[in-house]
């Protein structure tokens, strides 16, 4: 394992003194519950929004704390979600009156650490919580006999859009029910090119020959659904967009935010050349791309390797993606 | 039974699972996240801090801030797992006298606390497939007149083959099931822990 | 090689594409003599800034065209320098009356190719050119008689401040001054975990030992100065640090943008944990950092590793650096 | 020699430089960024197609031509260093009588570029180390009474000398210099296109 890290039990807390080092306008970072809060939270009549998850995902979730986005992000080791009493001390610190929504990626630790929380701080502080859960990843099936499909790129663009609602003074009803409708429109797909390694583990969490990809991988390090040949951009773009399209399903005519995102390790000239790919098999099924995002989001560690995300969008959510929104990973319009 | 009996399971558990943290995550990278291991020996080695600095007078107050600290210092999957079976065991302790029969009600009031977290069913591949059958083993061993060491015994047993059977399932739970088919042929890291959970309970109990 | 790319000789033609695809509201693209230009250049009255370089870099240059930044920037194929032709045209694009400014980094192929396209461009069209050559790589000796240092992360801070001064409307002599001046105050260093593969050449440039680091390097994946054993990010920070705060020399009471920048396959958690060790050292050396950057923004294709680059900065460049950017990879204050 | 023979040179050139790419980037990944074998190749390639496409009168033309499709296709260090000797090498054979003595005049004309435009001092570990004894060479042999082919062929032998030379030498111009004692025990890959250039023209001038 090369990594520029110390001793690996430190990579959290060490990457959280470098962020808000390098964000002192956006950002303060309580240390000892490792959670990332806006520096100017809680902010008077507005809902404050928290999310948080396991580490390794950066700039997801502490790079998207900031006006316009989030209010908290809870930081867990790498790859394992954060514990309740961060949730708790986060949605206590950041409730300003208006009730706080917590946004969870659906893994199962995630999905009970938060549930846990939100219990926790209605009966201590009489908080009132509501949650979002994220599910759009297409490579899993939905079932209600499983876990169920996991969270992944919808998460980064729903903390923007109703960042931006709650910005506007939104009531909690309001934003948790937009926060649902975002996850019920989105929809992705990701591929690896290489495993990565989990400071802690050592090695990497699986072998990939030369000639091989992962597809249908999600962002923890782990095995896809299918090991299959290496292709070209073009062939694994096809097998990213059309099980993504065939699911919700987009349609000719629909408008979308269309987000090529990278695993970590992948440099963004390929993302460039993955988002062209992307762009004209969209163009072809005569989908409108409204708005596009690239680049290293929602992240695997070091792993190589993409992920496409499509959300169906009108013209309130393409309003509330132009709003202003100031943070770490993202920033545009202040 | 008494603090110091449960006291040397918990030390017991902690050092266990430090030694199998590498091989638990492990199992962990074929068909998860490659944490399991790292998340049960930061949780044990907290216990074990609060062990070092605090006397408890009873065992459930001990478990219940054992079950309490995995919570507050796993995360993951695990934590509210194995957390709300250790706090709901010992909850199930409080005031009661410690006995077979009462402890195994404790044990299924753990596990009443896993599949209230969890929803696991049996055959989904996680930690239940091991506890499950640890259950009813322990429960047979009590009703044909067994002791506490003796129960734990075949508890831990019938964990160790419900660990197995995990081997060849598709998992329908936990990050398993996002393999589908290629989960199977890999054993379950959950149901590996809860095994060594309860072979180190048969060593330092009764 | 396992990249996300279609046949290598498209590479950059295909990213460009997607770039554009990307974000069409700051950029347009001519394809055929692969140049970004700002979306509404020339704009009048102001200096033309204008960079390129070999590609694989990304996003420098062509990500940093747009508002307070630069007018046009020409892509090379990967790590080779572009042609005359390229500079010459966007010479002539992007003159406004007011004369072009050329930043070009310190390599041979860099330097010859603009110097012959400026030559080009006067003869022509009677543009006034300056150019300033960025060489900030304190890895290499400075000297007459060698090719001279490498120009690496000043000119991402570089073009950021002389974009701003540039939209100010000063004229180009003094765009060219500031240019020389940020220059002379900028020292860079940088090392690598992994080597990387130029697409057309298929393999590795070079070859690493899972215990070996290269430190001195450039942005070309070329192997560095030394092949060190691997170390702490600790020590890793003081190995970059200390050469380049003893080159300029940057001394108690200096005020720096202090830069930790990826090379392309270090994911953003190391980033921000390589800033945090990098600050510890400036605080102790009694700098103070005025302003920071940390991410991927001068990258060597899919390489492991970082750089840091200090820059000196008096109140008038920090405001520069405030001014509002609008660019695919840097954008702020609009 | 006339414009066919010119044009030989040129398609032999590229086929060469064609074969040899994974063989020049080989070596300029050794100590530059493993590009000086495409960077050949795409230039010549474009060459040729010029000459696939144009029929030129007079081999100054032709030269000419290729020299600006070089500078206008290559880019890096080589494409304005090639492209300027092309460039030259023509311009000065516009109008003269193509005799050994012209002939040598006008390689010196094209060396002359590549030393207005890098300037190489001899022991730079550049092309300049095959380009230099290559020169010397060539006159001497036409002193000695030498044909066009016959100093080709000792401009050749003498620049695979120079190419030969360079391996121990410490770069001091070109991304080499960067690698500074590092850059010692390995063989520059311009001083060897530079040889394959003239090895080709050997095999067809004269
Ligand atoms: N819904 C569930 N019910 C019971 N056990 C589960 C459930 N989901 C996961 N598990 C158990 O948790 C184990 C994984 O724990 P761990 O790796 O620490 O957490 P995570 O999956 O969050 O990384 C699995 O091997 C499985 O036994
Ligand atoms: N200043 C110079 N003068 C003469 N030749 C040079 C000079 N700099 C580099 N070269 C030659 O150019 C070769 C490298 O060419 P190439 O790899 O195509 O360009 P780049 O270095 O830009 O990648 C070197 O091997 C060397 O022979
Ligand atoms: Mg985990
Ligand atoms: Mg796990
Ligand atoms: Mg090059
Ligand atoms: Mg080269």
């Amino acid at each position: 394992m090369k990594k520029l890290i110390n001793d690996p039990a430190d990579v959290v807390s060490e990457a959280l003194r470098g962020l808000v080092a390098a964000h002192p306008e956006q950002v303060r970072v309580d240390l000892e519950n490792r959670i990332v809060y806006r520096k100017d939270a809680p902010r008077a009549g507005k809902v404050g929004l928290i999310s948080g998850g396991g580490s390794g995902h950066e700039p997801m979730h502490g790079g998207f704390v900031g006006l316009g986005m989030l209010d908290a992000a809870c930081a867990g080791e790498v790859f394992t979600s954060p514990v309740p009493d961060q949730m708790m001390a986060a949605t206590k610190e950041v409730d300003a009156g208006a009730g706080v929504l917590h946004i969870v990626k659906n893994y199962t630790g995630d999905v009970m650490n938060f549930e846990m929380a939100a219990e926790m701080a209605a009966a201590e502080a009489g908080t009132e919580v509501q949650s979002v859960v994220t599910n759009d990843d297409v490579a899993v099936q939905d079932s209600l006999y499983t876990a169920g499909r996991r969270g992944v790129g919808v998460t980064v663009l729903l903390e923007k859009l109703v960042g931006a609602a709650a910005e506007e003074g939104r009531p909690l009803q309001e934003i948790a029910d937009l926060a649902r409708r975002v996850n019920d429109n989105g929809r992705s797909m990701g591929m690896a090119l290489t495993s990565c390694t989990v400071p802690a583990a050592g090695k990497p969490t699986f072998e990939l020959a030369e000639n091989e990809m992962e597809v249908g991988i999600g962002i923890h390090g782990e095995p896809g659904r299918q090991r299959l040949p290496m292709a070209p951009a073009k062939e694994i773009a096809a097998l990213l967009v059309d099980p993504v399209v065939s699911d919700l399903p987009y349609r000719q005519g629909d408008s979308v935010i269309a987000f090529v995102n990278g695993m970590g390790g992948t440099p963004l000239i390929e993302l460039y050349l993955m988002y062209n790919e992307v762009r004209q098999l969209l163009d072809s099924a005569g989908i409108t791309v409204a708005r596009s995002l690239v680049g290293n989001y929602i992240t695997s560690l070091e792993m190589a390797g993409c992920s496409v995300t499509l959300l169906k969008v009108d013209d309130d959510l393409v309003r509330l993606w132009d709003a202003p929104v100031n943070t770490p990973g993202l920033r545009w319009g202040a | 039974m008494g603090v110091d009996t449960f006291e040397s399971w918990l030390r017991d558990l902690a050092s266990t699972l430090h030694d199998n943290a590498a091989y638990l995550t492990e199992l962990d990278s074929a068909i998860g996240d490659a944490d399991h291991g790292s998340n049960m020996d930061r949780g044990f080695q907290a216990v074990v801090a609060v062990l070092d600095e605090t006397t408890f007078a009873a065992p459930d107050e001990m478990l219940k801030k054992a079950g309490m600290t995995l919570v507050s210092k796993v995360g993951g999957a695990s934590g509210p797992l194995y957390g709300t079976f250790f706090l709901r065991f010992g909850t199930a302790l409080t005031g009661a006298e410690i006995t077979p029969a009462s402890l195994g009600e404790a044990l299924k009031a753990g596990v009443g606390g896993i599949l209230q977290r969890g929803k696991p069913e049996l055959g989904d591949k996680t930690m239940y497939d091991a506890w499950a059958p640890a259950l009813a083993a322990y429960d047979e061993a009590v009703a044909g007149g067994s002791d506490v060491h003796g129960a734990l015994v075949a508890a831990a047993e019938a964990a160790a083959k419900g660990r197995d059977a995990t081997v060849p399932l598709v998992a329908r739970k936990g990050r398993a099931s996002y393999l589908g088919e290629r989960s199977a042929g890999h054993q379950d890291p959950g149901a590996t822990s809860t095994t060594l959970v309860l072979e180190s309970a048969a060593r330092t109990l009764g």
